[in-house]
């Protein structure tokens, strides 16, 4: 159960530009990365400066205009035909035609488990995202938070290699995202999964990651990747250790510098 | 017979798998994508003529059954000022006319629908019921009402774009979301404000919807009704006339211009909504 | 022996020998099962014919010459209509009180093939169809007699058996109208016969099936001449859409009885010449160009009525 | 339930201006026809006779009852030819002929709709259908189909295609494009995030369709489906014309042929009804559908 | 300048019940509230406890079942007709036919500004949000931060007298939250504005209120209100007093105990 030493994403020199009618949109520029496998590695940055983009282009959603990306040694749309992704969006992005119970199902559908290994597996992350009860709801018919945790259950649902989470717990309050992210390292730690993560709550990643890369807006880039020195069992008050405050602080001075003030 | 069908068939198979792969071209040049574009269906309509041609010539059917592309673009080109006269009487004067009312009041019509609870209760029943008046019905009542000339016919084609229209404009009207509303509440914006500024935009891929099927509707609207009497012109008057004198070169040369005509109002109708819907999904793409 | 016959119009008492053949078990005397099928106003009995969905067509002689000119080789076999009941009815209000009040107005035709009297007559008289004071305005009029109550026409085309009673059941008295016979204008052209293709009547085995139906059908209109109101019974009872009523059917055998009483079913070569004569004449733009070829046969009625 | 006081208000405002229109449209000949007898008439006479003309421009609301009635109900319960003295339903009254249509119409309508969807699937679905075939769906509508409706049915006839189906073929023809229409627009409608959901999944394209897009496009559908069954009817009777049996299409046309405004006016009474029932119907199923999918509103 | 003490908002054991297939959700119950002019009300609770729902009914957006509420007097509908609202909703809900500098137009066009004056409040709330330069983008063309700062901006154009936001900074990182906040409250001291104010940050809430209202979930309710004792000045360094640090800890345990844990 260590995480092995294997790159599973790799990325050279990737770019990506967006054509507008007002003149094209740097979202990426010259991105180098290596992720291996068992890696936990969260995207911290500000507000557009092409987190999202990046994840998606490693889920094959958005291709790079330039560079190349490899997910397991494949393109990423290779690796999306393996389904290797589980992809939990910055939006809920729920179907609304769909219960939340059915929404969680989807996928498994798609991916052709019993209807008892559905109906179970829905349950159990319904329970993990504290929403049993709800799976007979509308997603209209949740609040904010709650349907973002249906989406996040839509994703643990089933058993991809690598999870991509963009932002999850935005709408969460710290209680139940102090509990979810325990729940996080718990699944990783229990599986071999690759974990990418947009966050923009420092502590957060920094309490969650094996890898803390930070980026920088106009054009989209990585300034800074800090591999974690802290260990794979980590209890909540670990946050008050020196190695996380140090940590912390680095990524606080990335961020900074990537909002472009000397503060 | 069956021998000579079968190179036919396959040099069919032969252009569609031609078609086939030069729609999955995706080349990197606009240029060349926007030739592709207009090629493709030239070719599928190609393929269709050519196909018509072969049959005609092989299964020796009677010109005054189905005659063959080559006599009907023969006829076409000798008869241009006559099908110009048509094409006026008919799509310009009858159908374009109609078109514009008879969306137009359908669109009022689902303004006040939307506007009024009461209408919305009342009207929708009794107008669904109104506007599915069968056309062959009505045509010779509008004929008696308006008379034999253009008016007429534009009274036939707004009866039958009324409903199209009316039902995607009323569906589009609910369109919007409910946070989108919401926005308006918290405004405080009155009906009109919401109306312009939200439920229109939000219903501009229904109504676009409902604008293109009345396109096509609007065109067989105004030739069915010179069935039912008119002037000695017209693209109707005249499909009548020469089915009955089996000048049947002559009906295909109007329907090729009622095709022509009919697809080049739904291509603007397309192009106008690509402008307007712009920002809709199904527009977007992907 | 099937024998499908295409009718020109709807169901009516126009119509009603062979409906009266039918009923009465003449064309089962002679082994024939025959169909009749109604027509309609968009159907070309021409059109059927040529793609076999009939063996045997009523349709006025203009445009069955016309249709033959236009490559489809119809030929007539029989003529059970002596003479024509067509006429043009005006509303004397108007002014009309003879052809040469005609222009300058608005006068109703029947076209999809129907016209060609119409247009000939016009050619003969040298009124050009194409509006302006000095020529006549043309309607294409629809199925009824609307555009003369309504006054959108001053006169409009009728039949002796029909239209023109619908003017009058509207409620015009005969006296607010003129009307103008062909057959007295000395442009009649001969009206409902019989047509087959002329590769069928090659096979002597059609050839009998038609003998065989002619005699059928106008032992059927002679019976319809001597027992109208029983006709248009079986007129009525074959409608299929039920919208006929009694009065009018009734009144129409009569008028048909008329029309048919001259003859025996053969055409008379004469009243032939007459009509090429009258469609040749139209003027700049006569209807056939040339008189035709083989257009008739009188070998089947010749058999019929041994 | 609360559409009853609404419908009544509606219908009878309709009627008040049917009545002064029936007035106003058959004054004149009620005018003419006394200038013609030589005598004077005031209004209150044009009013009178205007209401019981025997061949009105606009036939009074309760003359086109009556004949209602007549053609449906007393002539089935008394009549000659009627259901309950013959056991069969008379030619003519209106429920034979509204029943004729409407297999027709159902089976066109069922027949269309079948392949608008299947080829809005195509279409969404394929790029050579895309381009190469929408631009001749279009132009299959702007053929009249009037023109070819008699062709299509003597060709259909000489292979031996006859009762139902050629109307329904053409019902079927004129059906389809709306359906077309709205389908590619509905199936096209997910958002991109949508989309891209199943594309993390690796759906393949009937996954996509019965998942994604199917359920999407219910309001497209639907609103489709309306015009869809209401175009359907006027292909029916446009086919009825030439055929000559029975059905409205040939009612309406023979009630014009012989002048009979009031006849015409009933028979179209019972084409509306037809149409707003089928018109119905589909509202009903859309009802339950997106009851059934929580998407009601 | 001084906060008025009249009450704004005055809540009477108010109740909001939603009936569902499968049955009533009691999403609001017996909520008791006084918010005064010029104050600045926190809202704060776990996922699904009620916070968007009492918001919803403050701007007539939602019609409480139960209880009676009006807003300056008058009923909640009758104060919407008045404009008395700017309201931030929790997902970014920007027309799409719209670009960016068209919905922060909106408001401005329908209640009336002139060209000129929408022109400069549509610059200078763009500059606020740090969007300058944005405002031609359409809202697909955003970042999910962006987008959620061009609807903070939207609802900042005009001047409503009670601004309603529903955790308008979830998607956005620490250092445009801080100055976020901070633009608030220079907001707030400036007009005499009342905001109520849905967060998860407790910091946030403690930094930027005068009143915080904890609530708690099934039924949604009311657990207790908190008057800040913190000046209406307020440097970032509050944060590290100990008044602050003392509501916080009452903020927290307020958190936990709804969220039904006695830890
Ligand atoms: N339209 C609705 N129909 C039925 N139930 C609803 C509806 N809207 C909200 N609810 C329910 O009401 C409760 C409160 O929802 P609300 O949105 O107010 O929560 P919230 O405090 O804003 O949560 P969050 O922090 O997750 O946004 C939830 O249990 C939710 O399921
Ligand atoms: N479809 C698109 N078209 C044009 N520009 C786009 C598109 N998607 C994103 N962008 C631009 O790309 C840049 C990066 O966007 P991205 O969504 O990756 O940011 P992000 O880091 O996820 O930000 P956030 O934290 O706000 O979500 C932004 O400037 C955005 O405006
Ligand atoms: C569109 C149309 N075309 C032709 C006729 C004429 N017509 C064909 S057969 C026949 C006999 C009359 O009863 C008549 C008049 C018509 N009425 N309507
Ligand atoms: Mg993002
Ligand atoms: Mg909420």
């Amino acid at each position: 159960m260590t995480a092995g030493n294997d790159a599973v994403i790799e990325a050279r020199d990737v770019s990506l530009t967006f054509q507008t009618a007002d003149g094209p949109v740097h979202a990426l520029k010259d991105v180098n990365l290596t992720i291996n496998r068992g890696d936990f590695v969260s995207f911290i940055g500000p507000s557009g400066c092409g987190k999202t983009t990046l994840l998606r282009s490693i889920a094959a959603l958005e291709y790079p205009t330039g560079g190349t990306l490899t997910v397991n040694g494949m393109t990423p749309d290779e690796a999306r035909q393996k389904r290797a992704y589980g992809y939990v969006f910055q939006a809920a992005g729920l179907y609304p035609w769909r219960t939340i119970a059915g929404n969680i199902r989807l996928p498994l559908e798609i991916m052709g488990y019993s209807r008892a290994e559905q109906k179970d597996r829905v349950e159990r992350v319904l329970e993990l995202v504290e929403l049993s009860g709800f799976g007979k709801k509308y997603p209209w018919q949740l609040s904010g938070g709650m349907q973002q945790r249906a989406s996040i259950a839509r994703a643990l649902a089933f058993d991809a290699d690598i999870l991509l989470m963009d932002e999850p717990f935005g709408a969460l309050d710290e209680i139940v995202r102090d509990r979810l992210n325990e729940e996080v390292l718990k699944l990783w730690a229990r599986t071999e999964k690759t974990i990418g993560f947009v966050t923009h709550s420092i502590p957060e990643a920094v309490y969650l990651s094996t890898k803390i890369v930070v980026m920088s807006p106009r054009p989209g880039r990585i300034t800074d990747i800090i591999d974690s020195p802290l260990p794979k069992e980590r209890p909540l008050e670990i946050r008050d250790s020196r190695d996380f405050i140090e940590i912390a602080h680095r990524v606080r001075d990335g961020l900074r510098a990537g909002h472009g003030d000397g503060v | 017979m069956l021998r000579g069908l079968l190179p036919v068939l396959l040099v069919w198979l032969l252009l569609w798998l031609a078609v086939e792969s030069l729609a999955a071209l995706a080349p990197a040049s606009p240029l060349l994508r926007r030739v592709l574009a207009v090629a493709i269906p030239l070719i599928f309509g190609a393929t269709i003529l050519w196909l018509w041609e072969a049959l005609v010539a092989i299964l020796g059917v009677s010109p005054v059954i189905l005659p063959p592309p080559s006599a009907i673009a023969a006829r076409f080109a000798t008869s241009l000022p006559v099908l110009w006269g048509d094409f006026v009487q008919t799509v310009v004067k009858g159908a374009l006319s109609g078109y514009v009312m008879g969306c137009g009041a359908a669109v009022l019509a689902a303004v006040a629908v939307d506007r009024s609870t009461f209408l919305q209760r009342g009207l929708l029943p009794v107008g669904n019921f109104v506007a599915a008046l069968p056309i062959v019905g009505i045509a010779p009542i509008l004929v008696m009402w308006f008379g034999f000339d253009w008016q007429s016919k534009a009274a036939v084609v707004v009866v039958m774009v009324f409903f199209p229209m009316l039902v995607n404009t009323v569906e589009g009207l609910k369109a919007s979301d409910a946070m989108q509303r919401d926005l308006m509440a918290t405004y405080g914006a009155g009906y009109w404000q919401s109306l312009w500024k939200l439920r229109l935009p939000a219903a501009m891929p229904f109504i676009f919807n409902g604008l293109k099927i009345c396109t096509t509707l609007a065109l067989i609207g105004a030739i069915v009704a010179e069935f039912f009497g008119s002037p000695t012109q017209g693209m109707g008057f005249r499909i009548s006339t020469e089915v009955g004198r089996l000048g049947l070169d002559m009906v295909w040369s109007e329907i090729a211009v009622a095709a022509l005509a009919g697809s080049a109002f739904y291509a603007v109708v397309a192009v106008v909504e690509k402008g307007v819907t712009f920002w809709h999904p199904s527009q977007r793409g992907r | 022996e099937d024998v499908t016959l295409q009718l020109k119009w709807v169901t009516q008492a126009q119509f009603a020998g062979y409906y009266v053949a039918l009923e009465k078990g003449f064309y089962d005397e002679e082994g024939l099962n025959v169909t009749i099928k109604p027509g309609g106003p968009d159907v070309a009995p021409v059109q059927v014919l040529m793609g076999g969905g009939a063996d045997v067509m009523v349709d006025w002689m203009p445009s069955a010459l016309a249709a033959r000119e236009q490559g489809a080789p119809v030929v007539n076999i029989a003529q059970p209509f002596k003479s024509s009941g067509m006429m043009l009815t005006c509303l004397k209000e108007t002014g009309v009180t003879g052809p040469e009040d005609f222009k300058g107005k608005t006068l109703g035709v029947w076209f999809f093939g129907n016209e060609y009297p119409f247009l000939s007559w016009m050619g003969t008289l040298g009124i050009p169809t194409t509006g302006g004071a000095e020529g006549v305005e043309v309607l294409k009029q629809g199925f009824n007699v609307d555009p003369l109550l309504q006054k959108q026409a001053a006169c409009i085309s009728t039949m002796t058996y029909n239209e023109y009673w619908q003017v009058i059941d509207a409620g015009i008295a005969e006296d607010d109208l003129v009307t103008f016979k062909y057959e007295d204008q000395g442009v009649a052209t001969l009206e409902d016969g019989l047509y087959a293709l002329e590769a069928n009547l090659a096979d002597p085995a059609f050839e009998e099936k038609m003998v065989k139906f002619v005699r059928a059908s106008m032992k059927g209109w002679k019976y319809a001449e001597e027992n109208p109101d029983e006709a248009a019974e079986i007129v009525l009872d074959n409608d299929e859409t039920g919208a006929q009523t009694e009065s009018h059917q009734k009144r129409m055998m009569g008028e048909v009885a008329k029309l048919t009483a001259g003859s025996n079913g053969a055409l008379d070569v004469a009243d032939y010449e007459r009509t090429v004569a009258t469609l040749l004449a139209g003027g700049s733009d006569p209807v056939i160009s040339q008189a035709p070829e083989g257009a008739y046969t009188l070998a089947i009625t010749d058999k019929a009525l041994e | 339930m609360r559409s009853v006081l609404p419908v009544l208000t509606v219908i009878a405002a309709i009627l008040l201006i049917w009545y002064v229109a029936a007035v106003g449209m058959n004054a004149q000949w009620a005018r003419d026809q006394a200038a013609r007898a030589g005598v004077e008439i005031g209004w209150s006479e044009i009013a009178v006779d205007a209401m019981r003309q025997e061949r009105p421009v606009l036939p009074a609301p309760h003359q086109v009852a009556l004949e209602f009635w007549r053609l449906t109900w007393t002539e089935e319960v008394e009549g000659r030819r009627g259901i309950v003295q013959s056991g069969s339903l008379s030619n003519r009254s209106l429920v034979y002929h509204a029943l004729v249509t409407l297999s027709a119409t159902g089976l066109g309508f069922l027949i269309g709709a079948g392949f608008g969807i299947l080829l809005a699937i195509g279409i969404v679905h394929n790029r050579a259908m895309d381009r190469g075939v929408m631009p001749w769906a279009i132009a299959s509508q702007t053929i009249p189909i009037v023109a070819i409706a008699p062709m299509i049915i003597v060709v259909l006839n000489s292979v031996g295609v006859s009762g139902v189906l050629p109307k329904a073929v053409i019902a079927a023809y004129l059906s389809f494009f709306p359906v077309v229409v709205g389908m590619v627009k509905g199936l096209r409608s997910p958002d991109a995030m949508q989309t891209d959901l199943l594309r993390t999944y690796n759906a393949g394209a009937m996954q996509g369709l019965g998942k994604l897009r199917f359920p999407a496009s219910m309001p497209y559908l639907f609103a489709s489906l309306k015009v869809g069954v209401a175009a359907s009817l006027v292909g029916t009777i446009v086919a009825e014309l030439p055929l000559g049996g029975a059905g409205l299409g040939t009612r309406l046309l023979a009630g014009s042929y012989y002048g009979q405004t009031i006849q015409i006016w009933a028979t179209l009474i019972a084409a509306a009804l037809l149409a707003a029932a089928m018109v119905g119907a589909v509202g009903m199923v859309q009802r339950v559908t997106l009851r059934r999918m929580g998407m009601a509103r």
